[in-house]
C-alpha cells in the first residue's frame, strides 16, 4: 500500500446483492457478480447430481456381481457421472463462478467487456443442462462420456442425441465465457495494471480461456458429426461405410485433452492466490508461474494422442505424442516447486482455504507423478483403460480442481456474501475431504495395476477387497462434500459480517471494494501503482 | 487501456482493385480445374485460395491496417487448425509403417 | 507396516507371465520408487516449511523473495532429464515390442458384442477361451464385427484395441503355465464387463494334445480355399499369369507397388482392405476390375481367406516373392 | 494497494456527461470499439476451428478415397460453383463499401450497400438450394436417398462417393447456415442505420458484422476448390 493516506469511501449499504430483490433483477442481470452466483447455484446442483451417480456406482461395486443395479443401469450411471461432472461441473466450476466474480474486479473494471454475452452464456449453459438432464430422466445414456464411435453412432439405443445436444450447446457457453475473459483481460485493465501486475489467478484464467476458445469448437463439430451419422446413417466414422473410428478419437481428444487443463489451470490460479495470502508473502517466481500457465495451455494441445496409445494409432505417432506428453509435465512441476518455495520464510496460517491449497498441492503432485506412468508408452499399454487411469485423473480433477474450487469458494466467500463462515467446521471439512479422497482413490491405483478394467459393472472376486475400501472412502468423501453445503448456507444468515478484508489479503478485490461489492465494484476506477502480492507493505496481523 | 489509434479510411480505389483481383483469381482457379496436372491441381487450387483469403483478410477485413491483436487472433486460429491437421495426419499417414523391432 | 500390508491379503502385484511383463515391471517399479522419492522430497519440504514458518504472535514481516533464476533453472532441468530417461526407457520397450517376431504362432481374434471368437491357424475355434503353448511367441490378428473392443491380458501386460474395419496386432510370449484373465478393456456396451474369458498357457506337450483333441475337419486355410473358389476369386487370381488379377502365390509378405508409386507390404490389413475396398489400393500393372466383397464375407471368413493366401506361398519352393525388405 | 485517483475520462458510469452510446462497463468509446473488434476476431478464430474439424476429416478421407472424391466432384456443376463464388466475392465487396460509407457518415449509402450485400447473399443461397434440389432429384443425398448410377460413380465405390457427398452437404450446409445468420445480422444493421442508431462515430457494429460476413466468404473461397474442382486421374 502506498504511503499516502487514502480516504476510503464510506461503506455503501446498497451492494450488488441487495440493490434489487425481484426475480427479474436476477434473471435479467448483466452484473458479472450476480451471474457468478447464478452459475454457482446451477453447478452446485449439477455437482450433487453427478456425485449421486458416483455414490450409486461405488455401492454397486461392493460386490463382484454388482450389488444393486443391472450392468445396463451401471453403464448409464458412469456415463451420466462423466458427462455431468466434466461438462456441467468441472469445466465451468472455477471459471464461471470465481472467474466471473473476480476477473473484472482483479483487473480493475466495472464489469466484463460483454455483460450481455455473459448472461447469454449462462442461459446457454442452462439450456444445455436441460437437454442433458432430459437425457438422464428419460432413460439415460450408456455410451460413456467419451461417445466413442461406432458404439455411440450406431449401436446403443439410448438418448445419445439429447445428451450430445446438451454437451454441444454447453460448448457455446464455454466459448463465449472464454471470449469474454480474453477481451476483458486485454482491454479492461485499470490504469497502471500492467500484465505483470495481474494476480496469477487472472493469468491462469487467461490461459484457460485460450483453451476454451480454441478447443471447444472442435468438440462441437465432432458431436455434430456424430448426430448426423446417427440421424442419417451416413458413414463418417462407421467402418462399415468406409469411415474411420480412430479419426473420431483424434477429434474428440483434440478437445478433451486440453479440457483437462481447462479444469486444472483455474485451480492452479486459485492456489497461487491462497498460498500467497496465507503465507503473507509474495509468490515465489511470479513470472515462472504465469508463463507456465501459458505453456500448459499451449503444450496441452500437442499431447492428445496419449489417450490413443493402444487404439491402433500409428506406433510413430504414439512415440511423438508420448515425448510431448512428458514435455507438458514440466510446467506443472515448476508450479509445484514455486508454491513450495513461496512458503519459505513466510508467516503461514492454517485457515480453511490454506488447508485446501496444501491438500491441492499434495494430491496434484501424486496425480501428476502417476501421469508420468501413463505418458510412458509401454507402461500405459498395461494400465490404459484400467482403474489406474481412473485414480490418476480423479487425483488431478477431484484432488486438484475440486479442492482448489472449494478453497477458492471459502477464501472469497466473505467477499461474495459479506459473511464469515465458521472456521472450525471449514477446517474439519477440509480434513475429512482430504482423508476421504485418498481412501477412495488410492486403492484404485492398485486395482488398475492389478488389471481391473474401467467401466466394469461386474468384476472378478479377487478385486473385491480394494473395491470395498474404495467405497468406504467414498462415503467419507460424500459426507465431506455435504458439510460445506450446510455451513456455508448457514453462514448466509447467521455468519458475522466479514468486513472488506477479513484475511488482510492484497488485491483490488480486497483493498478497493467493500464486502459485498457495489454493483459497479469501484467508486472510481483505481490506479494501480504496485505489483500483486505486496504483502511486505501490509505488515502482519497480530494473532 | 485501449490504444488510441483512429483507423485510416481505406480509399474505394483499393477495394475495387482487390475485388477485381479476386474475380480474376476465381476465374483462374476454375480454369485450372479443366487441365489435369496431377497433384499440382490441388496445390495450385490451394495456393490461389490462400491468395484470395489473404486479399480478403488484409484489405476487406482491414488486417493490413490493424494493430497486433486482431492479427494475433487470426494467426492463432490458423496455427491451431494446423496443429489439428498435422498431428491427425501424422497418425493416419504412418499407420501402415511397420517398425523393424530393433531397439536403438 | 509394509509386512502387515503384504500379509493383509490385499493383492499388490498382478502375476507376470510373459516376457514383456518382466521388462515392464522393472520400469513400473522404477517409476513407483521415483514417484515415492519425489513425493517424500516435496511433501517433506512442504510440511517442514509450513511448520517451521507457521504464523507466530508478534512475528516479523516475511521478507520479499521475488524469484531465483538458478533455482528455476535447476527445477526445470532436473525434471526434464528425469522425463527424458523415462521416455527413452518406455518408448524403447514399446518400439521393440511393437512388431511380433517372424514365425509367431498366429491366432485370429474376432470381437463381437459381447464375446471373443478365436481361431487357431489349424482351424480350432474357441469362444472366450484361448489355449496357447508356453515360451512361444503368439501373434493375435484382431478385428471386430461391431464396435471397438480391447484384448487385455493383465498377466501378459498387453492390451490393444480391436477395431472394426481393420486389423490390429498384439503379441506376447507367455513364460508361465497357468490360467489368466482375459478382459475387454474398451467400453463396448451393455455387457462390457461380461466380455471376459481365460487364457490357458499350457506346456508344449499339453498344447499339442489339446490341439489334436480339438482338431477340426479342416484347417483355416482349407476353409479359406473353399471360400476362394466359392466367391470366384480364382477366376481372376489364377496361379499362372493368365487372369486379370495378380497371381497370389507368394504374394503374402511381398511388397506391392500402387499406381501412385507408393509401396505397401502385403500383410493381413492390406488383403482385408483390398477385399472390402479394392479401389483404395490399386496395384500397378493390373486393371481396376475387382469388385468389393463388402457384405458378402464376414470378418471370420476374410481371416480364413487370408490364411489360405498365406498358405499359397508356403507350398511353393521359393519362400517369399520379394521378401519383407 | 493503490490510490483512488480519478482516471482522466473516467467517472461514475451514471454521470450525465457520458456518451449515450458508451456502455457502462467501458471508460471511453475507443476502448469499447477495440473490445468489440477484438472480440469478433476471437470469435472468428473459434469459427476457424469449428470448420477446421470438418476440414480435417475431409482431408483424411480425400487422401484415402481420392477416386471417389474425384467422381463425386464431377457430380457437382462447376459453373454453378464458379457463379456462387463470383456472387459471394461481390457481396464481400459491397460489404466493404458499406463499412467504408459508414466511416464517411453516408447513411443512405450504407443502407444501399447493405441491401445489395443481402441480395447477393440471397442470390448465393438461391443457387445453393437449386443445387441441393438437383441432387435430391438425382437421388444423390447421402443417408436419405442415395442411389447413384454407374455413370455417377465412374468406377469409384458407392460408399466413397457417398462420403464425398456427405462432406459436400455438411460443409456447404454449415456454410449456408452461417450465411443465413449473416443475412439476418445485416438486415438488422440496415434497419438500425436507417433509423440513425448507427453513426460514423460508433460504427463498430457494422464493422463487426462486416468481419463476420468476410469470414463466411473466406470459408467459401476454400470450399469452392475443395469440393467443386477436384481433378486428377482416378488411378
Amino acid at each position: 500500500m502506498s504511503t499516502a493516506v487514502v480516504e476510503r469511501p464510506l461503506y455503501n449499504p446498497v451492494n450488488y446483492l441487495n440493490v434489487k430483490h425481484t426475480l427479474k433483477s436476477w434473471l435479467l442481470t448483466t452484473d458479472h457478480k450476480r451471474i457468478a452466483l447464478l452459475y454457482l447455484g446451477s453447478i452446485t446442483m449439477l455437482f450433487f447430481v453427478g456425485g449421486f451417480a458416483a455414490m450409486l456406482m461405488r455401492l454397486n461395486l461392493l460386490e463382484p456381481a454388482g450389488a444393486i443395479v443391472h450392468p445396463e443401469t451401471y453403464n448409464k450411471l458412469f456415463t451420466m457421472h462423466g458427462i455431468v461432472m466434466v461438462w456441467f461441473f468441472l469445466i465451468p466450476s472455477i471459471p464461471t463462478t470465481l472467474g466471473n466474480f473476480l476477473i473484472p474486479i482483479m483487473v480493475g473494471a466495472r464489469d466484463l467487456a460483454f455483460p450481455k454475452l455473459n448472461l447469454l452464456s449462462w442461459y446457454i449453459f442452462i439450456f444445455g443442462s436441460a437437454f442433458t438432464l432430459y437425457a438422464l430422466v428419460s432413460g439415460g445414456v450408456d455410451t460413456g462420456w467419451t461417445f466413442y464411435t461406432p458404439l455411440s453412432s450406431l449401436y446403443v439405443t439410448t438418448h445419445v442425441m439429447a445428451a450430445a445436444a446438451g454437451v454441444f450447446i454447453t460448448g457455446f457457453s464455454s466459448i463465449l465465457t472464454g471470449l469474454n475473459f480474453i477481451v476483458t483481460v486485454h482491454k479492461m485493465r485499470a490504469p497502471g495494471m500492467t500484465w505483470f501486475r495481474l494476480p496469477l489467478f487472472v493469468w491462469s484464467m487467461y490461459a484457460t480461456s485460450v483453451i476454451f476458445v480454441l478447443a471447444t469448437p472442435v468438440l462441437a463439430i465432432t458431436l455434430l458429426l456424430i448426430g448426423l451419422e446417427r440421424g442419417l446413417h451416413v458413414g463418417i466414422f462407421d467402418p462399415a461405410l468406409g469411415g474411420d473410428p480412430i479419426l473420431f478419437q483424434h477429434l474428440f481428444w483434440f478437445y478433451s485433452h486440453p479440457a483437462v487443463y481447462i479444469m486444472i489451470l483455474p485451480g492452479m490460479g486459485v492456489v497461487s492466490e491462497l498460498v500467497a495470502a496465507f503465507s503473507r508473502k509474495r509468490v515465489f517466481g511470479y513470472k515462472a508461474i504465469g508463463f507456465s500457465s501459458m505453456a500448459i495451455a499451449l503444450f496441452g494441445f500437442f499431447v492428445w494422442g496419449h489417450h490413443m496409445f493402444v487404439s491402433g494409432q500409428s506406433v510413430y505417432a504414439g512415440m511423438v505424442f508420448s515425448a510431448l506428453s512428458f514435455a507438458v509435465a514440466i510446467p506443472s512441476a515448476i508450479k509445484v516447486f514455486n508454491w513450495t518455495a513461496t512458503l519459505y520464510k513466510g508467516s503461514i496460517s492454517f485457515d480453511a482455504p490454506m488447508l485446501y491449497a496444501l491438500g491441492f498441492i499434495g494430491l496434484f503432485t501424486i496425480g501428476g507423478l502417476t501421469g508420468l506412468f501413463l505418458a510412458a508408452l509401454s507402461v500405459d499399454v498395461h494400465v490404459h483403460d484400467t482403474y489406474f487411469v481412473i485414480a490418476h485423473f480423479h487425483y488431478i480433477m477431484v484432488g486438484g480442481a475440486v479442492m482448489a474450487y472449494l478453497g477458492g469458494i471459502h477464501f472469497w466467500w466473505p467477499k461474495i456474501t459479506g459473511k464469515l463462515y465458521p472456521d472450525v467446521w471449514a477446517r474439519l471439512a477440509a480434513v475429512i475431504i482430504f482423508v476421504g479422497f485418498n481412501l477412495t482413490f488410492f486403492p484404485q491405483y492398485l486395482l488398475g495395476y492389478l488389471g481391473m478394467p474401467r467401466r466394469y459393472a461386474m468384476y472378478p472376486a479377487e478385486f473385491q477387497m480394494l473395491n470395498v475400501m474404495s467405497t468406504a472412502g467414498a462415503s467419507i468423501l460424500g459426507l465431506g462434500y455435504l458439510l460445506p453445503l450446510v455451513y456455508l448456507i448457514w453462514s448466509l444468515r447467521y455468519g458475522p459480517d466479514a468486513g472488506p478484508n477479513p484475511f488482510l489479503a492484497t488485491g483490488l478485490e480486497w483493498e478497493e471494494t467493500q464486502s459485498p461489492p457495489t454493483t459497479h465494484n469501484f467508486e472510481e476506477i483505481p490506479v494501480v501503482t504496485q505489483d500483486a502480492y505486496a504483502y511486505e507493505n501490509m505488515g502482519i496481523p497480530n494473532v | 487501456m485501449a490504444e488510441l489509434h483512429p483507423e485510416p479510411i481505406v480509399p474505394v480505389r483499393i477495394y475495387t482493385w482487390v475485388f477485381l483481383a479476386l474475380l480474376v483469381l476465381a476465374a483462374l482457379t476454375t480454369a485450372f480445374a479443366y487441365v489435369d496436372l496431377g497433384i499440382f491441381n490441388t496445390l495450385i487450387a490451394m495456393l490461389i485460395a490462400t491468395c484470395k483469403m489473404l486479399l480478403v483478410a488484409l484489405f476487406f477485413m482491414h488486417l493490413r491496417y490493424k494493430a497486433g491483436l486482431s492479427r494475433v487472433a487470426s494467426i492463432v486460429g490458423l496455427f491451431w487448425l494446423g496443429l489439428l491437421v498435422v498431428f491427425t495426419l501424422a497418425d493416419v499417414f504412418t499407420r501402415n509403417w511397420t517398425p523393424q523391432g530393433k531397439p536403438w | 507396516m509394509i509386512a502387515f500390508l503384504l500379509q493383509s491379503g490385499i493383492p499388490f502385484r498382478p502375476e507376470a507371465a510373459s516376457t514383456s511383463g518382466a521388462h515392464l515391471d522393472k520400469l513400473f517399479y522404477f517409476l513407483t520408487g521415483l514417484s515415492f522419492l519425489l513425493c517424500v522430497l516435496i511433501f517433506g519440504t512442504l510440511v517442514y516449511f509450513a511448520v517451521r514458518y507457521r504464523r507466530r504472535p508478534h512475528g516479523s514481516v516475511p521478507p520479499v523473495i521475488l524469484q531465483s533464476i538458478p533455482l528455476e533453472i535447476v527445477w526445470t532441468v532436473i525434471p526434464i532429464i528425469i522425463n527424458v530417461v523415462i521416455f527413452l526407457w518406455a518408448a524403447n520397450l514399446f518400439f521393440r515390442d511393437a512388431e511380433p517376431p517372424i514365425g509367431s504362432t498366429e491366432i485370429f481374434v474376432v470381437g463381437k458384442q459381447w464375446m471373443w471368437h478365436l481361431q487357431h491357424a489349424e482351424g480350432q475355434r474357441e469362444i472366450n477361451e484361448l489355449h496357447i503353448p508356453v515360451n512361444v511367441p503368439i501373434k493375435l490378428i484382431m478385428t471386430s464385427q461391431d464396435v471397438i473392443h480391447d484384448f487385455f491380458v493383465p498377466a501378459f501386460r498387453e492390451k490393444k484395441d480391436v477395431v472394426p474395419g481393420r486389423y490390429t496386432l498384439e503379441w506376447f510370449q507367455p513364460t508361465k503355465i497357468g490360467r489368466y484373465h482375459l478382459f475387454c478393456a474398451q467400453y463396448c456396451g451393455t455387457l462390457h464387463s461380461g466380455m471376459i474369458g481365460w487364457v490357458y498357457v499350457m506346456s508344449q506337450k499339453d498344447y499339442a494334445e489339446w490341439m489334436y483333441r480339438n482338431r477340426p475337419s479342416e484347417s483355416a486355410a482349407g476353409v479359406g480355399q473353399r471360400l476362394f473358389a466359392k466367391l470366384a476369386c480364382n477366376n481372376c487370381h489364377q496361379t499362372n499369369r493368365s487372369g486379370s488379377g495378380p497371381p497370389l502365390t507368394g504374394a503374402f509378405g511381398s511388397v506391392a507397388t500402387l499406381q501412385n508409386g507408393e509401396r505397401r507390404e502385403v500383410d493381413e490389413g492390406f488383403i482385408h482392405q483390398i477385399i472390402l475396398n479394392p479401389t483404395t489400393l490399386p496395384v500397378a500393372g493390373y486393371p481396376q476390375v475387382m469388385p468389393s466383397f463388402r457384405g458378402e464375407v464376414s470378418e471370420e471368413e476374410i481371416l480364413e481367406i487370408i490364411a489360405y493366401i498365406k498358405s499359397m506361398g508356403q507350398e511353393q519352393p521359393q519362400p517369399v516373392a520379394e521378401g519383407n525388405q | 494497494m493503490s490510490d483512488t485517483v480519478a482516471f482522466p475520462g473516467a467517472g461514475n458510469p451514471h454521470a450525465g456527461n457520458r456518451n449515450p452510446a458508451l456502455q457502462e462497463q467501458f471508460e471511453h468509446i475507443e476502448q469499447q470499439r477495440d473490445a468489440s473488434n477484438f472480440g469478433i476476431w476471437i470469435f472468428l478464430a473459434t469459427e476457424i476451428l469449428f470448420f477446421g474439424g470438418l476440414f480435417t476429416t475431409y482431408i483424411v478421407y480425400r487422401m484415402i478415397y481420392f477416386p471417389g472424391f474425384v467422381s463425386g466432384s464431377h457430380l457437382l456443376e462447376r459453373h454453378l460453383g464458379a457463379l456462387m463464388t463470383f456472387v459471394l466475392l461481390g457481396s464481400s465487396f459491397t460489404m466493404a463499401l458499406a463499412v467504408h460509407s459508414i466511416r464517411l457518415g453516408k447513411r443512405k449509402l450504407v443502407v444501399l450497400f447493405l441491401i445489395l450485400t443481402i441480395l447477393l447473399g440471397v442470390a448465393f443461397l438461391g443457387v445453393k438450394f437449386t443445387e441441393y434440389y438437383g441432387k435430391w432429384n438425382e437421388h444423390l443425398v447421402p443417408g436419405i436417398d442415395f442411389h447413384p448410377s454407374a455413370n455417377d460413380l465412374q468406377g469409384a465405390t458407392p460408399q466413397s462417393v457417398e462420403l464425398f457427398l456427405c462432406f459436400y452437404f455438411f460443409m456447404t450446409g454449415l456454410h449456408a447456415l452461417h450465411m443465413i445468420v449473416g443475412i439476418g445480422l445485416l438486415a438488422v444493421m440496415a434497419l438500425l442505420t436507417w433509423y440513425g442508431k448507427i453513426t460514423a462515430e460508433h460504427y463498430n457494429r457494422i464493422e463487426v458484422s462486416g468481419l463476420y460476413w468476410h469470414f463466411v466468404d473466406i470459408i467459401w473461397i476454400y470450399l469452392f476448390p475443395l469440393l467443386y474442382l477436384i481433378t486428377g486421374n482416378r488411378h
